[in-house]
């Protein structure tokens, strides 16, 4: 515990960093955030009063602490286009791309594992070089483009599935059609990280083999699936670890697959924010992914520590 | 008058065959069968990229007024959408004898969507509300916005209960246009929630009330069972922003949507193949260019005239935008009333413009910079036009270099012209519903900011002279005349760098009936069913 | 304190912060006011476990790292407080020949490279190829060699490079920081009459570090015995290995009983555990481990005083010019005192192998 | 610096082993990395791609007579096959197969000139805050860390977003997203290599830091940096070009395949198969970047 107590202390300057770079970006764009908040034909006295109700009027360091003082209580403000509290937005999207990000992680998940598994147990094969192969394209493959293929022949061509949206009309809440809505995206985003889960996969189950517990197994008569199923929770963690630190790189991906699906999470919201120059959503979304990262990367530190006691990472 | 008599007549024809090739279809949508009927959920693929805020005076442009303001809230005036003429709003008669002190006869027995009685008090409540410095519910962000309709009043007071009076500066007969764009919200509701938080809770008197809002993905209205000019036939009205004309067609393909604004224009074969109503129909707007008239290269006319000639609009609506616009000379659409007929054209001859630019002292060409929007209320397909221009452009020599805002900054850059944040732009690619108003003529070409939106720098006192007329005069008629007439030396002048007049594309399900093609950007939607 | 010492160190401290376990901030004596003078041709071994600081002292004398205390005079000139540029010059005369001949030499260079290197800093450009060509002959490397690169060597070849990276400066003083420890058997004996023979004709003195007793024995004019950052005896190379005088020195000498033992890292780790450094306990810190502890050594920490002809130790047995247990009696009361007993013969077998 | 107590001393001595016989290994593959890679069919076939899309992009205008910004507006959108447009045309009336074409040098500049701007900054911080160690390299690594803390993706977007669309300004936003894993992954072999006793006796030589980083540094951490910036290239066409497909990259109209992917978008359901044409472009030249890098590491035997 004291470990990884440890860590988070190590992570407050990352943490400060990021709340300098989520405040730094808004203001190094051009044009002044006042320009998104009152038209410029408004008398003067009218842009001052609202330049005072957002702060902007004080100079950049007494903003960003006040900024800063606010976020840390979880106040992030008024958003400027859509006049609601920041933080309703945030907890809406967040909610809306971890069902995404899940949703993809899955799918990468079971797929890398049944591919790694394939490729290990093949291992040097056509099957196994195939995996491989496949790995590297999903690597190579932009999600959004796949997202758009995949739209054109699930959704426009077979008409099997939605093409965008989280569920259809009167249909919230109901968990299928939730389902039906978040295959594609999923799928588009989760393919990039079937490459590394299922090289992972393949490592870790040869490494297994390896070791005598299996020859003991198989002395013991055991079925091949039942050898199998040991293999498997032997391989387990680690692969658990890389699916973890890969929700990391599913959270930037998400921005171009939710834009395209019009999926209302966390990525959209930046982009839509960004657009807009809507600057309290833009600091607490970059604020907020950045936070997610690190405590990711916290995390997946330490259950691979933790698993692992010869991995000692500073 | 030779060349405007061709010039008209290549507008008929190019009129005749549009309504052959698209407007065919709108037809059957404004003749529907079964013209009885009621009920369904309309929803409406918009193309906001977010809900417009919901006070009396919502963002997102137009797009925001006619799906959200207009819906929720009237005006004491009312600007037919078919006829172009004045209806009766909230105020059921209104008279003027000197153009100067307007007095308004309120409709009687109407009532807001949460009780609240419409009076005289509840109007002057509305009025301080957006002019009373000193009044509490005062609020300077929605204030700011209606400056330009609001700026002409000095005085205003309840007579009697129902009789609101409203005093000018100065005679003003564009005035009863103005008050069409002031919305009144239900005093109750702004006291009970306070100024901010209001556009989240509001109240009108309008043909629909809010059911659910899920910020940035929709909006969920019900119709308005009481609503005074008879309760609109949905069951259910649903708005979903989409600011991508590919994701709108396609949630109308998977039936996500029943009603999608502008579609990709190469969808449109497609569309009508697939047995949906496309519905297309003239009404005012002009998707512009609006130069910045006070630095090189667009002060001289002759560049202004070579940029406008070089583009070949004709191509561009036709093929491009598969005939979902006409080719524009000026800021008028042709079947307007003031629409100026003796005013030259603009007809594409790229030797010309190629002349023109020489003379004007750039046999080298020139590069300019423009700001655009990436896509919004009106603005059709920005991204495929822009470019379209700037291939156009580059034939005689004028390179240039587009960049792409969102709808709501290009309406702030626009409104702060090119001495704020465009000072680095020599225009700003932009569409106006321009005629929409009496007073647009006006505001875009006389008042300079904070009054009006004059910014290119333009500045011709015969048009001053005339509007000033028009203004200040009495009989209709007549007043239709002058604008006219002013709208033409607009026109000749290009204070404008005009490219084509939007038809109004929209694609609806074949289950949506009951719509009157509106003849202007704004849509009643009380008549619209959705069948089974 | 001979007049003709080329190197001289006095009251020689290093310090080292670091963690513990939890976290803590604590202060390793590394090196603890240490004095030595090496003579003009002459070896000076210098010998103790692994830890007990004798790397560091060699660091801290070429002046690798700093110092936090103490005089290193080199022809009589103090190091210390030598701008980087005066260093320079100094360091053509010391040179260092380090211990692992695989990470010693930079893998990406030639042999010839890597002994024309230290040329290059110095910038002699002129006559590399003939110096460079002329050293590695010295030491017994071809020309063909030369040419290759270091995987391509062999363990001793490759010190030999080691060497003459060193010799090619010219140098007056080598620190040899166990040369010989990760070679063969048969290798460590060639390299060591190489590195006889080049002090003859070099006219080199050395600083030679070893653990290995017989090793020092060999090579050394004088040897001084270090345990835990301390010079506990030293002493000319007969004196010491005839009457070692320290309880540390003999416990050493004693582990180690023929000349042919087999190197082995944890070779001193027999007997007893030294105690840890980041806990240092009060008085000699020898006493956990020696036998003959008394409540003095406790108290007070030993100094090194001079005995018979330079012989000097650092106990307080020695103080009242009593004559300590004799070795085999101390052994034998040690022995059956610690759980370690089997040890010994543990040891004992594998030098049979 | 490390203080060999006596309680670490094995292991600290295993970790060295295991550096260097990493480099010997390297280095007992210096002749036979290039075989390695002669004999590896993927390889050949990825260089192949790449050389191909290098050559095209370079002689672009001799290959196609049409031109990459303008086309015939009435020819808009014609299907893969036609005459004289064997892929079609785009949404302007362009051919497909010029802008492609053209859109190769973009797409090859994204990829290529970020990484190495980035590996010039991101490797000299590295080295820096490796060799001189300890304040120097926490200040350099905790600044670091900061943009560590973004998916690249989302980094890229904001810093593009901040100084606004354009192709300058990629090639700004693009090397700032590199910089910190480079950096990183510089600063971690230098410090292996520092632990290294050759690494000290060039110390004892005299040389000067400078003399020490060109001869012993950079010349051990070149291959493990090199194999791990190879893994970039792929990376960094694919965040490029997903910067164009969201306007913040590439504006219109230089013809790059994430843009040509943006203003396609539209005419997806009429000709979805020009539509995504330059999709196939983008995954083809990343895929090959890939395989090489992978080869590359294959053949320099880096990968752990």
């Amino acid at each position: 515990m004291t470990r990884l107590f440890h860590r988070f202390l190590q992570a407050i300057p990352t943490l400060f960093g990021i709340t300098l770079v989520a405040f730094a970006l808004v203001h190094i764009m051009p044009g002044s955030p006042i320009d998104a908040l009152v038209p410029p034909d408004a008398s003067a006295d009218v842009r001052a009063q609202v330049i005072h109700i957002y702060g902007l009027d004080k100079p950049l360091p007494v903003q960003y602490v006040l900024w800063l003082t606010h976020a840390v209580r979880g106040d992030f403000g008024m958003s400027i286009g859509m006049r609601v509290p920041v933080n309703q937005l945030l907890a809406q999207a967040i909610q809306n791309t971890l069902i995404l990000g899940v949703a993809a992680a899955f799918f990468s998940f079971v797929t890398g594992t049944v591919l790694g598994v394939l490729a290990g147990l093949n291992q040097g094969k056509w099957i196994d070089r195939m995996v491989s192969t496949l790995g590297l394209a999903g690597v190579s493959i932009p999600a959004y483009w796949l997202a758009m293929v995949m739209v054109i022949l699930f959704s426009i061509q077979l008409g099997w599935l939605p093409s965008s949206g989280m569920h259809s009309q009167g249909q919230e809440g109901n968990v299928l059609d939730l389902l039906a809505h978040v295959v594609i995206p999923a799928i588009a985003l989760g393919f990039t990280p079937v490459g590394v889960i299922s090289r992972m996969v393949r490592t870790s189950l040869l490494q297994v083999v390896k070791q005598d517990f299996v020859l003991a197994l198989r002395a013991k008569g055991l079925m091949r699936r039942q050898i199998l199923w040991h293999l498997l929770r032997n391989a387990a963690l680690p692969v658990l670890t890389v699916t973890g630190l890969e929700l990391g790189y599913l959270l930037g991906g998400s921005i171009l697959v939710e834009t395209i699906f019009a999926w209302p999470g966390l990525g959209g919201l930046l982009n839509s924010a960004i657009g807009l120059r809507d600057i309290p959503v833009i600091q607490a979304g970059i604020l907020l992914i950045g936070t997610l990262f690190v405590l990711m990367n916290i995390v997946v530190d330490f259950v691979n520590s933790a698993v692992d006691p010869r991995i000692q990472r500073t | 008058m030779k060349k405007w008599m061709r010039k008209s007549l290549s507008c008929s024809v190019a009129a005749t065959v549009l309504s052959l090739l698209v407007v065919g279809c709108g037809n059957s949508a404004s003749t529907p069968e079964s013209k009885q009927g009621s009920g369904g959920t309309l929803i409406i693929g918009a193309t906001f990229s977010n809900l417009p805020n919901m006070d009396v005076y919502p963002d997102q442009g137009y797009e925001g007024r006619r799906f959200v303001g207009n819906q929720l809230y009237d005006p004491l005036i009312i600007d037919n959408p078919n006829t172009n003429s004045f209806d009766p709003g909230l105020a059921s008669s209104w008279e003027s004898k000197d153009m100067k002190v307007w007095t308004f006869h309120l409709r009687s027995g109407v009532k807001f969507q949460d009780g609240t009685a419409w009076n005289a008090s509840s109007a002057v409540f509305n009025l301080d509300r957006i002019l009373n410095k000193n009044f509490q519910y005062y609020y300077p962000q929605v204030a700011a916005l209606l400056t330009a309709r609001t700026k002409e009043i000095t005085s205003y007071q309840a007579i009697d209960d129902m009789t609101l009076e409203i005093t000018l500066k100065e005679q003003d007969s564009f005035f009863p246009s103005d008050v069409t764009q002031i919305l009144f919200a239900s005093p109750t509701a702004i006291q009970k929630y306070g100024n901010d938080d209001y556009q989240n809770h509001p109240v009108g008197t309008g043909p629909f009330a809010v059911a659910k809002v899920v910020p940035r993905q929709e909006l969920d209205l019900v119709p308005n069972k009481d609503y005074w000019r008879g309760a609109p036939k949905l069951d259910q009205l649903i708005l979903k922003p989409m600011s991508d004309p590919a994701t709108r067609y396609a949630a109308l393909l998977s039936s996500q949507i029943n009603w999608a604004e502008v579609p990709p224009t190469e969808t449109i074969p497609q569309i009508k193949q697939k047995g949906f109503q496309v519905v297309t129909k003239p009404y005012p707007h002009i998707w512009a260019i609006v130069p910045d008239m006070s630095k090189p290269p667009f002060n001289d006319k002759r560049v202004r005239e070579a940029f406008v000639r070089a583009i070949d609009r004709k191509a561009m609506s036709d093929q491009l935008l598969n005939g979902a616009s006409i080719p524009a000379d000026g800021p008028m659409y042709p079947e307007s009333n003031l629409y100026p007929k003796d005013a030259p054209a603009f007809d594409y001859n790229l030797d010309l413009a190629k002349q023109l630019l020489t003379a004007a002292g750039y046999p080298n060409g020139v590069t300019i910079a423009v700001n655009m929007p990436s896509s919004g209320s009106g603005n059709m397909w920005p991204l495929p036009m822009s470019e379209f221009i700037q291939q156009q452009e580059a034939k005689i020599g004028i390179n240039i270099t587009f960049r792409t805002y969102d709808w709501n900054q290009i309406i702030t850059q626009y409104r702060a012209g090119f001495s704020g944040p465009m000072a680095d732009a020599n225009g700003i690619a932009y569409s106006l519903a321009s005629g929409t108003l009496l007073g647009d003529l006006e505001t875009s070409f006389v008042l300079k900011e904070p009054q009006g939106s004059d910014i290119m720098g333009y500045d011709n006192p015969q048009l001053d002279q005339l509007v000033r007329q028009a203004k200040a005069s009495t009989d209709p008629a007549g007043r239709d005349k002058l604008l006219a007439q002013g709208w033409g030396i607009v026109q000749s002048d290009i204070a404008l760098l005009p490219v084509v007049h939007d038809l109004n594309l929209r694609v609806l399900s074949p289950k949506v009936q009951g719509l009157v093609t509106p003849a202007t950007w704004f849509v009643d939607l009380t008549t619209v069913w959705v069948s089974k | 304190m001979t007049a003709s010492a080329i190197l001289e160190v006095e009251g020689l401290s290093k310090t080292f912060k670091v963690k513990d376990s939890h976290g803590r901030s604590k202060v390793v004596h590394a090196v603890n006011d240490v004095n030595l003078s090496v003579g003009r041709g002459e070896t000076v071994g210098l010998v103790g476990e692994s830890g007990s600081g004798k790397s560091t002292l060699a660091r801290l004398i070429v002046r690798l790292i700093e110092s936090d205390k103490g005089v290193v005079q080199f022809e009589g000139q103090n190091l210390q407080g030598l701008s980087s540029k005066e260093m320079k010059k100094v360091r053509s005369k010391m040179q260092m020949v380090f211990q692992d001949p695989y990470s010693s030499l930079n893998p990406q260079m030639t042999v010839f490279d890597n002994v024309a290197f230290n040329l290059w800093v110095h910038g002699e450009r002129k006559n590399t190829n003939k110096k460079v060509m002329e050293v590695l002959q010295d030491v017994g490397l071809s020309q063909r060699q030369a040419a290759q690169y270091p995987h391509e060597l062999s363990g001793g070849q490759r010190q030999r490079v080691n060497i003459a990276r060193a010799l090619v400066m010219n140098p007056q003083l080598v620190v040899l920081d166990e040369p010989v420890s990760a070679l063969d058997k048969s290798v460590q004996a060639q390299v060591l009459n190489l590195l006889q023979d080049l002090k003859q004709e070099y006219g080199l003195s050395y600083i030679f570090i070893s653990h290995d007793l017989n090793v020092v024995e060999y090579m050394s004019d004088k040897v001084a015995i270090m345990y835990f950052g301390n010079l506990v005896e030293t002493a000319t190379s007969s004196a010491l290995y005839g009457s070692p005088k320290h309880p540390y020195t003999r416990m050493l000498m004693d582990s180690i009983p023929t000349l042919s033992k087999r190197d082995k890292w944890s070779g001193f780790q027999s007997i007893g555990e030294p105690p840890d450094p980041l806990e240092p306990q009060a008085g000699c810190s020898f006493r956990s481990r020696c036998l003959k502890a008394t409540s003095r050594c406790e108290a007070e920490v030993p100094v090194l005083k001079n005995h018979e002809g330079g012989h000097r130790v650092a106990c307080h047995l020695w103080d009242n010019s009593v004559e300590p247990v004799s070795t085999i009696e101390w052994l034998e009361s040690f022995a059956n005192s610690i759980k370690y007993r089997s040890l010994f013969g543990e040891e004992n077998e594998n030098e049979l192998e | 610096m490390e203080i060999s107590i006596h309680k670490t001393n094995h292991k600290e001595k295993d970790f060295k082993r295991d550096v260097m016989d990493e480099i010997q290994e390297n280095t007992q593959t210096r002749r036979s990395f290039i075989q390695k890679l002669y004999s590896d069919p993927v390889a050949w076939g990825a260089t192949f791609w790449i050389v191909l899309m290098i050559g095209t992009a370079v002689f672009a205008p001799f290959l196609t007579p049409y031109s990459p910004v303008s086309g015939n507006i009435g020819n808009r959108l014609m299907p893969i096959g036609t005459p004289g447009h064997f892929l079609g045309t785009d949404e302007q009336g362009r051919d497909m197969i010029t802008r492609i074409l053209f859109g190769g040098r973009m797409t090859l500049l994204m990829g290529i000139v970020p990484v190495a701007a980035a590996c010039l900054v991101g490797g000299a911080l590295g080295v820096i805050a490796g060799y001189f160690g300890k304040a120097v390299q926490s200040i350099i690594m905790r600044c670091l860390d900061v943009f560590y803390a973004f998916p690249a993706l989302v980094l890229a977007i904001a810093i593009s977003a901040a100084l606004g669309p354009g192709v300058r300004n990629t090639f700004v936003s693009l090397p700032i997203v590199f910089i910190a894993p480079i950096a990183r992954v510089t600063a971690t072999a230098v410090q292996q290599i520092k632990g290294l006793e050759f690494f000290e006796a060039a110390r004892v030589s005299g040389a000067s830091h400078w003399m020490i980083i060109r001869f012993h540094l950079i010349r051990n951490i070149f291959r493990p940096v090199f194999a791990y910036v190879s893994t970039l290239i792929g990376i960094s066409i694919l965040v490029a070009s997903s910067l164009s497909f969201l306007g913040l990259g590439v504006t219109p109209p230089t013809a790059e395949w994430g843009a040509m992917l943006r203003s396609l978008q539209d005419a997806l359901y009429t000709q979805p198969t020009v539509a995504i044409a330059p999709g196939v472009m983008i995954f083809l030249t990343a895929l090959a970047f890939n395989l090489l890098s992978d080869s590359i590491q294959d053949a320099l035997d880096v990968r752990s």
